[in-house]
């Protein structure tokens, strides 16, 4: 009984007692979805473009930080670090693109999808072997302090990543919709065989598509790395961007998106005020449970293609 | 020369239905049994028992597993540390109660281990069953996401809830010492590794064969016709529920009885955490470069993986080389990924099939055609 | 083609299993005499950042004695590390690994794991090695009849966080009753070992007690310190933290505004990696000690002059000085005192892990003879015995200031006698039972 | 296990000839089926009769794969009903239909190709298969004895289709003809009283059509299996069909002999016109 209790009305009456602290938690939640959405925009652009469910976002979003953070240490300013950082992920791109995608063409999603597995392995071996596994403290001068909006309080970081993650959004809405690249890639997107067919360079797109995702891995991962130091645990961020994958639907931005923000809110504000009836610590599982209840109604994700089944 | 069919002919289906039709193969199995039954406990050290040939056994288990979901069944998941963790847990409550207060004798009396290993299978087994229930609608890589649902559940279920672990404080179980046979100690500190390493091997042996024939018959075959093309094996009449179902509670009973294996037989003491997704990642790595589908693929992943890293910190030293530590766990990450990424782009069907293509070349040898 | 490629194939196949084989045959071998040391470290995985100081401090220390004095009592010491990138397997595998190593098997071991002194708890008694686990691991190990081969000296989590608890009633003048105190913790077992001390503090002196566990590796804590920040509003707030989930706790606090100087960690908490990590809003965040930062301490002229100078370091210079190095100084401090000691008895050559055992558990790192080894001032005396195995070390609570450590208080003595002792005593004695051991009697020996 | 009713020598013994075409055994009545907003079947309605052999034809997207998609439970229609052996069917799964007697081929093959050619045409008695997870583990007693007494039947088959040799090859490697003859062997294997074939001859050359055709045709005899065919070579179908349905644009425009069919002046007009 105390236990229906304290799932069933307790909660409520907590946010009843206090709604702007409601509120705020919802803010907050909102908030640290969006850090989510940064990780799963990576994977989304991978997969629209090539099919292939890049599984090494996460190690791509250590590996540019570690880059990032690296020649910074090493004494070049920001503005400088940024452009050599990109240029790392578009040689990375490249030789992903060449090593693993080009010989396994053809083979089924899984494969590719267990060869990421692989490739993020490794290239968490290796930034860690260029750049050694201590941490490195990544100051890009975003501030850390609390802002007071009336009885609402949210934090300036935050609000800084929010407007990183638009901005970024953006600037991929437009590459998308103004350049001939941008172009070509949907054409990808939508058609292997027809972008083949006009003569549209495959192994370009997909060069150029994985440097995208690399750059997105790089937003991602200063983000992240300013908040929490540019260290080994950056990787496992993936982990939280899939439940907002498999929530937005695997092919869509705007599912990115919502997702991510669908899923912060909706594990901060079950940690904050249903979690003490059932144990705490419920963060890791809860975004999967939440993507798992959903996709049972909607097995292509909130944005996703439907699925249609032919024999 | 010596690998020869030619003259073996089956008079009966049962003979061309067994599990090695060439008796050059059967010889090679017996062989082997009498090699892993006899000689390895009298030469192997206790080093070599402890740390690689009893992990190498337990993992055996947890790749059949696995391989049945998603190398026969064609189900992707990363939920085995889960599941593992699961058969782990329910050992130690098992093996933990005692019947004797529940029934109200005098003597405290508790399961034999052999029933706390299948009890623990079978436990694992249901909750695997109730985690494959979205498998029915959700396919491929989504799935594989859900499993990871199992994953981080599981564990934070584990420890979250004091009872599991008892009201350990710490949420660290270990093996109490239970007897195989009066006398012979199999769990615990006390107990040997050999009488350890014997009674696993055993375990392993009786699950391969189960998985092996399974495989030779209808069920197997409706996995198998699933994993190939679901709709198809539907419309000839298979039930895609119970066949996924049944793939998810078998591959979970493996998993289970491998989780209970790796806490009781190998590491005496576990918490959750010891069954991370890292431990997923590892199993499935085993099935890829052993290969998919494959029950002697599960065996030879599963040495791949144990004997690599063992390789990698040993190999350097004795060449002379003093590679610092925190640069070899590096390399080993870079090599297990390369090595994913080889097995993948060169045959996707693992060492099992690199085997198979071997005993071809064998039967011919030493000519060429 | 095929043809080809499986000859490929097949050689290297050859090839790598010829290798396999002499590799794991070979692979043992170590022919020079002296005492083997096994350091089961971690400079790999999620908490490698703060593995990595304490590696080379543990490490740094014993090139000091080889090259300064030649070992220990003339008996070279065999250093060798193993990587367990704070994964419980892998530092079973590392002990399987280096428990037989040396011509006399390995002196004794320090995991800088909670999980993995769990994991090898059992072995270390049938292997007869002792585990070292100097400011972690369990905190009953202490109770030396029913452990015999474990060690927690200086202090343990529970006299931790008894320690941080004094400390509390002394900022608030003995007041504590009413008062509100969270305790955010890492969800291992290392961050679940103060609860029960906290839980019978908070019974005994009257403060409400709330706990926050974190789930590893402590990425998101949002919910989290919205919870501490905006809504419960304690007054103090105690953190079991370690690895990211530190800098990550100091982020979310500031960003509730949540007053540094009232949160207060146990020592893994309060490294400077953790610190810079975080930033400038670190500024005031209180951390418990058992060894204090700082280089200037009498160990360090001859570490200068011997190993840092002669490029033997393991690691970087800045780490030098540095609180977790020290603390990895420290932690070679206790093995080489107890291989020391245990010399005095059993003579000066290779010793067993079990003639390492009686040293160990004689161990009197007097002010005088810390004086002599240069750690006067890093570490506070202590005294082990057959039944006490902590030793009766001290604690003191540091400050952030932005750079450095500051001390903040003096040196606060666990209350062990009435209170934390029959705690261990209880929890050791249900274990014993447990795993039917009989503990020894100490009173004869 | 209950003797299968067909005769056991079946390339040897001298074919039973025709059976008499019997009673209605499935009928769709009044069939729509829409995917969104696209209409693929308006409105159809016929009968199959036992023993006989139905040919649909129709141009391309006349919808006649949807129409044997329904028939077999894959696709469920928007109105309309099916009766099966006089009882109306309700909502009804593939591999329920698979248990009531109705198997089929597909047009792209859609066999298992990691598996033998043996084993796809075992995977066809699935469905009569009995024994236990267990029994099946220790692979003892009646697990055994029921995979021998299956085999047994299969290989029955095997040796119908002619297939013999490549009863252990992995079907991926088998080519086109050979894969189409294996399909075939699956359904036959679960001796359905109704088969569906959906471009049985698609892509195949003159020979293998008749090799093709003569199998059809013998199942037909021996087995009395009632035939739904979709086919596009006119002289197939007029040759080997008892009947015809003809669709087009997801309407039913003919339904007869195959005498009639092609005297029906809406066919020649809609179909045949072109010739």
């Amino acid at each position: 009984m105390d236990f229906l209790y304290n799932i069933l009305v307790a909660p409520f009456a907590m946010i009843g007692a206090a709604p702007s602290f409601f509120v705020e938690v919802l803010i907050g939640g909102l908030l640290s979805g969006v850090m989510y959405s940064l990780v799963a925009l990576g994977f989304v652009l991978i997969f629209k473009a090539s099919g292939v469910f890049n599984f090494a976002q996460g190690a791509m979003v250590l590996f540019a930080a570690l880059f990032f953070a690296g020649f910074m240490d090493k004494g070049i300013p920001w503005y400088g670090a940024l452009p050599l950082t990109v240029l790392v992920m578009l040689v990375l791109a490249m030789g992903i693109e060449r090593v693993v995608l080009r010989p396994l063409v053809n083979q089924p999603h899984i494969i590719l999808f267990m060869a990421t597995i692989g490739v993020s392995y490794f290239l968490d071996g290796l930034g860690q072997t260029i750049w050694g596994s201590e941490m490195r403290v990544l100051n890009i001068g975003i501030p850390q302090n609390p802002i007071n909006m009336g009885p609402i309080q949210v934090n300036a970081f935050d609000i800084v990543a929010a407007v990183v993650a638009g901005s970024l959004v953006a600037a991929l809405a437009l590459f998308f919709q103004y350049t001939r690249i941008g172009r070509a890639l949907r054409a990808v997107a939508d058609d292997h065989q027809a972008a083949l067919s006009v003569g549209i360079p495959l192994k370009t797109i997909w060069a150029i598509v994985w440097t995208v995702a690399g750059v997105v891995g790089l937003v991602a991962g200063v983000m992240w790395g300013a908040k929490l130091g540019v260290q080994f645990s950056l990787a496992m961020v993936a982990l939280k961007a899939l439940p907002v994958l498999i929530l937005g639907g695997f092919t869509s931005i705007p599912g990115a998106i919502v997702g991510g923000l669908i899923i912060g809110a909706g594990e901060k504000v079950a940690e904050v005020f249903w979690a003490d009836a059932i144990g705490g610590g419920i963060e890791d599982w809860f975004a999967y449970m939440l993507a798992l209840a959903f996709l049972l109604f909607r097995p292509q994700g909130l944005f996703g293609d439907k699925i249609i089944e032919r024999v | 020369m010596f690998y020869r069919e030619a003259g073996q002919f089956k008079a009966s289906y049962a003979a061309d239905q067994q599990i090695f039709p060439i008796r050059q193969d059967r010889i090679a199995y017996y062989t082997l049994l009498a090699v892993a039954f006899a000689a390895v406990p009298m030469v192997a050290n206790e080093y070599w028992m402890a740390t690689i040939l009893i992990p190498f056994l337990v993992m055996s288990i947890a790749s059949l597993g696995l391989n049945i979901l998603t190398g026969y069944a064609g189900q992707l998941s990363l939920g085995t540390g889960g599941f593992m963790a699961t058969g782990a847990f329910a050992a130690y409550k098992l093996s933990t109660w005692d019947i004797g207060a529940t029934f109200g004798l005098a003597e405290p009396m508790h399961l034999h281990m052999v029933f706390v290993f299948l009890g623990a299978g079978v436990i694992t087994a249901a909750v695997g069953v109730l985690f494959g229930m979205p498998s029915l609608r959700i396919k491929g890589f989504y799935l594989a996401v859900a499993t990871l649902a199992a994953q981080f559940f599981l564990l934070w279920l584990f420890n979250k809830v004091p009872w599991f672990t008892n009201y350990s404080t710490s949420g660290v179980i270990s093996a109490p010492p239970r007897e195989l046979f009066p006398g012979v100690v199999i769990t615990g500190p006390m107990a040997h590794p050999v009488t350890k390493y014997l009674f696993l091997l055993s375990l392993v042996v009786l699950l391969a064969l189960g998985a092996k024939n399974i495989m030779r018959c209808h069920l197997g075959r409706a996995w198998m016709a699933i994993r190939d093309m679901d709709i198809a094996a539907e419309i000839i009449g298979i039930r895609p529920m119970r066949t996924k179902l049944a793939a998810f509670a078998l591959s979970s009973f493996y998993c289970g009885i491998a989780g209970a294996a790796w806490a009781f037989l190998y590491t005496g003491s576990v918490e959750p955490l010891a069954f991370s997704i890292e431990v997923s990642f590892k199993v499935l790595f085993m099935i890829i470069i052993g290969g998919l589908g494959s029950i002697m693929g599960s065996f030879l992943g599963a040495a791949f993986i144990t004997l690599l890293p063992v390789l990698l910190t040993n190999g350097p030293r004795l060449l002379g080389l003093n590679i610092p530590v925190d640069i070899i766990s590096h390399l080993e990450f870079m090599i297990f990924g390369a090595l994913i990424i080889f097995f993948l782009i060169v045959e996707p069907h693992g060492l099992a099939r690199l085997w198979q293509i071997a005993k071809e070349k064998l039967r011919l040898w030493p000519f060429p055609y | 083609m095929r043809l080809s490629k499986f000859t490929k194939a097949s050689v290297y196949t050859m090839v790598a299993a010829a290798l396999t084989v002499g590799v794991l045959a070979g692979g043992e071998a170590r022919a020079e005499d002296g005492q083997y040391v096994p350091g089961m470290v971690y400079r790999t995985g999620p908490y490698a950042p703060g593995g990595i100081p304490w590696a080379d401090g543990y490490a740094d220390y014993f090139t000091l004695l080889n090259e300064r004095d030649g070992g220990i009592g003339g008996v070279k010491i065999l250093y060798d590390e193993c990587d367990s990138a704070y994964n419980n397997d892998k530092g079973v595998e590392c002990y399987e690994k280096m428990k037989g190593q040396g011509p006399t098997g390995a002196s004794a071991f320090q995991p800088l794991s909670t999980g993995i002194s769990y994991a090898i708890l059992d072995r270390v008694r049938a292997d007869k090695i002792p585990l070292i686990t100097s400011g972690l691991g369990r905190a009953d190990a202490s109770v030396g009849s029913v452990f015999p081969y474990v060690f927690t000296l200086p202090v343990t989590y529970w006299a931790g966080a008894d320690a941080i608890v004094q400390y509390i009633g002394q900022q608030e003048k003995g007041a504590l009753k009413g008062k509100k105190i969270a305790l955010v913790y890492h969800d291992s077992a290392y961050g679940k070992e103060p609860i029960k001390t906290l839980e019978a503090l908070a019974a005994k002196e009257g403060f409400e007690l709330s706990l926050f566990p974190v789930p590893h590796p402590g990425l998101e804590q949002k919910a989290t310190w919205l919870k501490i920040g905006r809504q419960l509003r304690p007054d103090y707030v105690i953190m079991w933290g370690w690895g990211v989930m530190n800098a990550t706790a100091l982020k979310e606090a500031a960003a509730v505004g949540f007053p540094m100087d009232h949160f207060i960690g146990v020592w893994w908490s309060g490294s400077e990696v953790d610190m810079n990590a975080a930033g400038a809003v670190a500024k005031g965040f209180k951390a418990a000690q058992f060894i204090l930062p700082g280089n200037s301490f009498g160990v360090y002229k001859d570490l200068k002059t011997k190993v840092f100078d002669a490029g033997k370091a393991k690691g970087e210079a800045a780490e030098h000085g540095t609180v977790i190095y020290n603390r990895g100084l420290g932690a070679a401090l206790l093995t080489a005192e107890g291989i020391k000691v245990a010399q005095d008895k059993f003579g000066k050559k290779p010793l067993t892990g079990e003639q390492i055992q009686w040293g160990v558990e004689h161990i009197n790192l007097s002010p005088e003879r810390l004086e002599q080894i240069g750690f006067s001032g890093m570490i506070n005396p202590v005294k082990l015995s057959c039944n006490d195995h902590e030793g009766g070390g001290s604690v003191i609570i540091t400050q952030w200031d932005g750079k450095e450590w500051q001390p903040a208080s003096d040196w606060i003595m666990p209350r062990r006698e009435g209170f934390l002792r029959p705690m261990y005593e209880e929890s050791a004695m249900a274990y014993a039972k447990e795993k039917g051991i009989t503990p020894r009697d100490c009173s004869k020996e | 296990m209950s003797a299968p009713p067909l005769s056991s020598t079946a390339s040897a013994a001298a074919p039973s000839g025709k059976r008499p075409i019997g009673d209605v055994i499935l009928s769709v009545q009044n069939i729509s089926l829409r995917f969104g907003g696209v209409r693929a079947l308006t409105n159809i309605s016929f009968d199959v009769r036992q023993h006989e052999v139905l040919a649909i034809i129709g141009p391309n997207g006349a919808g006649k794969s949807s129409m044997l998609n329904v028939i077999n439970g894959f696709y469920h229609p928007q109105e309309g009903k099916v009766f099966h052996k006089g009882k109306e069917r309700l909502k009804m799964k593939p591999h329920d239909a698979a248990r009531a007697g109705i198997a089929r081929t597909f047009q792209n093959i859609a066999l298992f190709k990691g598996m033998s050619a043996l084993d796809n045409i075992m995977t066809g008695r699935n469905t009569m298969m009995k024994s236990s997870l267990l029994d099946q583990m220790l692979y003892w007693g009646r697990a055994q004895k029921e995979e021998i007494a299956h085999r047994e039947f299969c290989e029955r088959i095997i040796d119908f289709l002619e297939i013999e040799a490549i009863r252990k090859t992995p079907v991926g490697r088998l080519p086109y003809g050979l894969q189409k003859r294996v399909e075939l062997g699956r359904a036959l294997a679960a001796q359905p009283e109704i088969l569906l074939l959906d471009e049985p001859m698609a892509g195949m050359n003159v020979e293998e059509k008749e090799d093709m055709c003569r199998f059809i045709l013998d199942v037909n005899d021996e087995f009395g299996t009632t035939m739904v065919l979709i086919e596009h070579d006119m002289g197939v179908v007029m040759d080997i069909s008892d009947r015809v349905v003809v669709l087009d644009y997801g309407r039913k425009l003919a339904d007869g002999t195959p005498h009639e069919v092609r005297s029906n002046p809406d066919v020649i007009a809609a179909y045949l016109g072109g010739h």
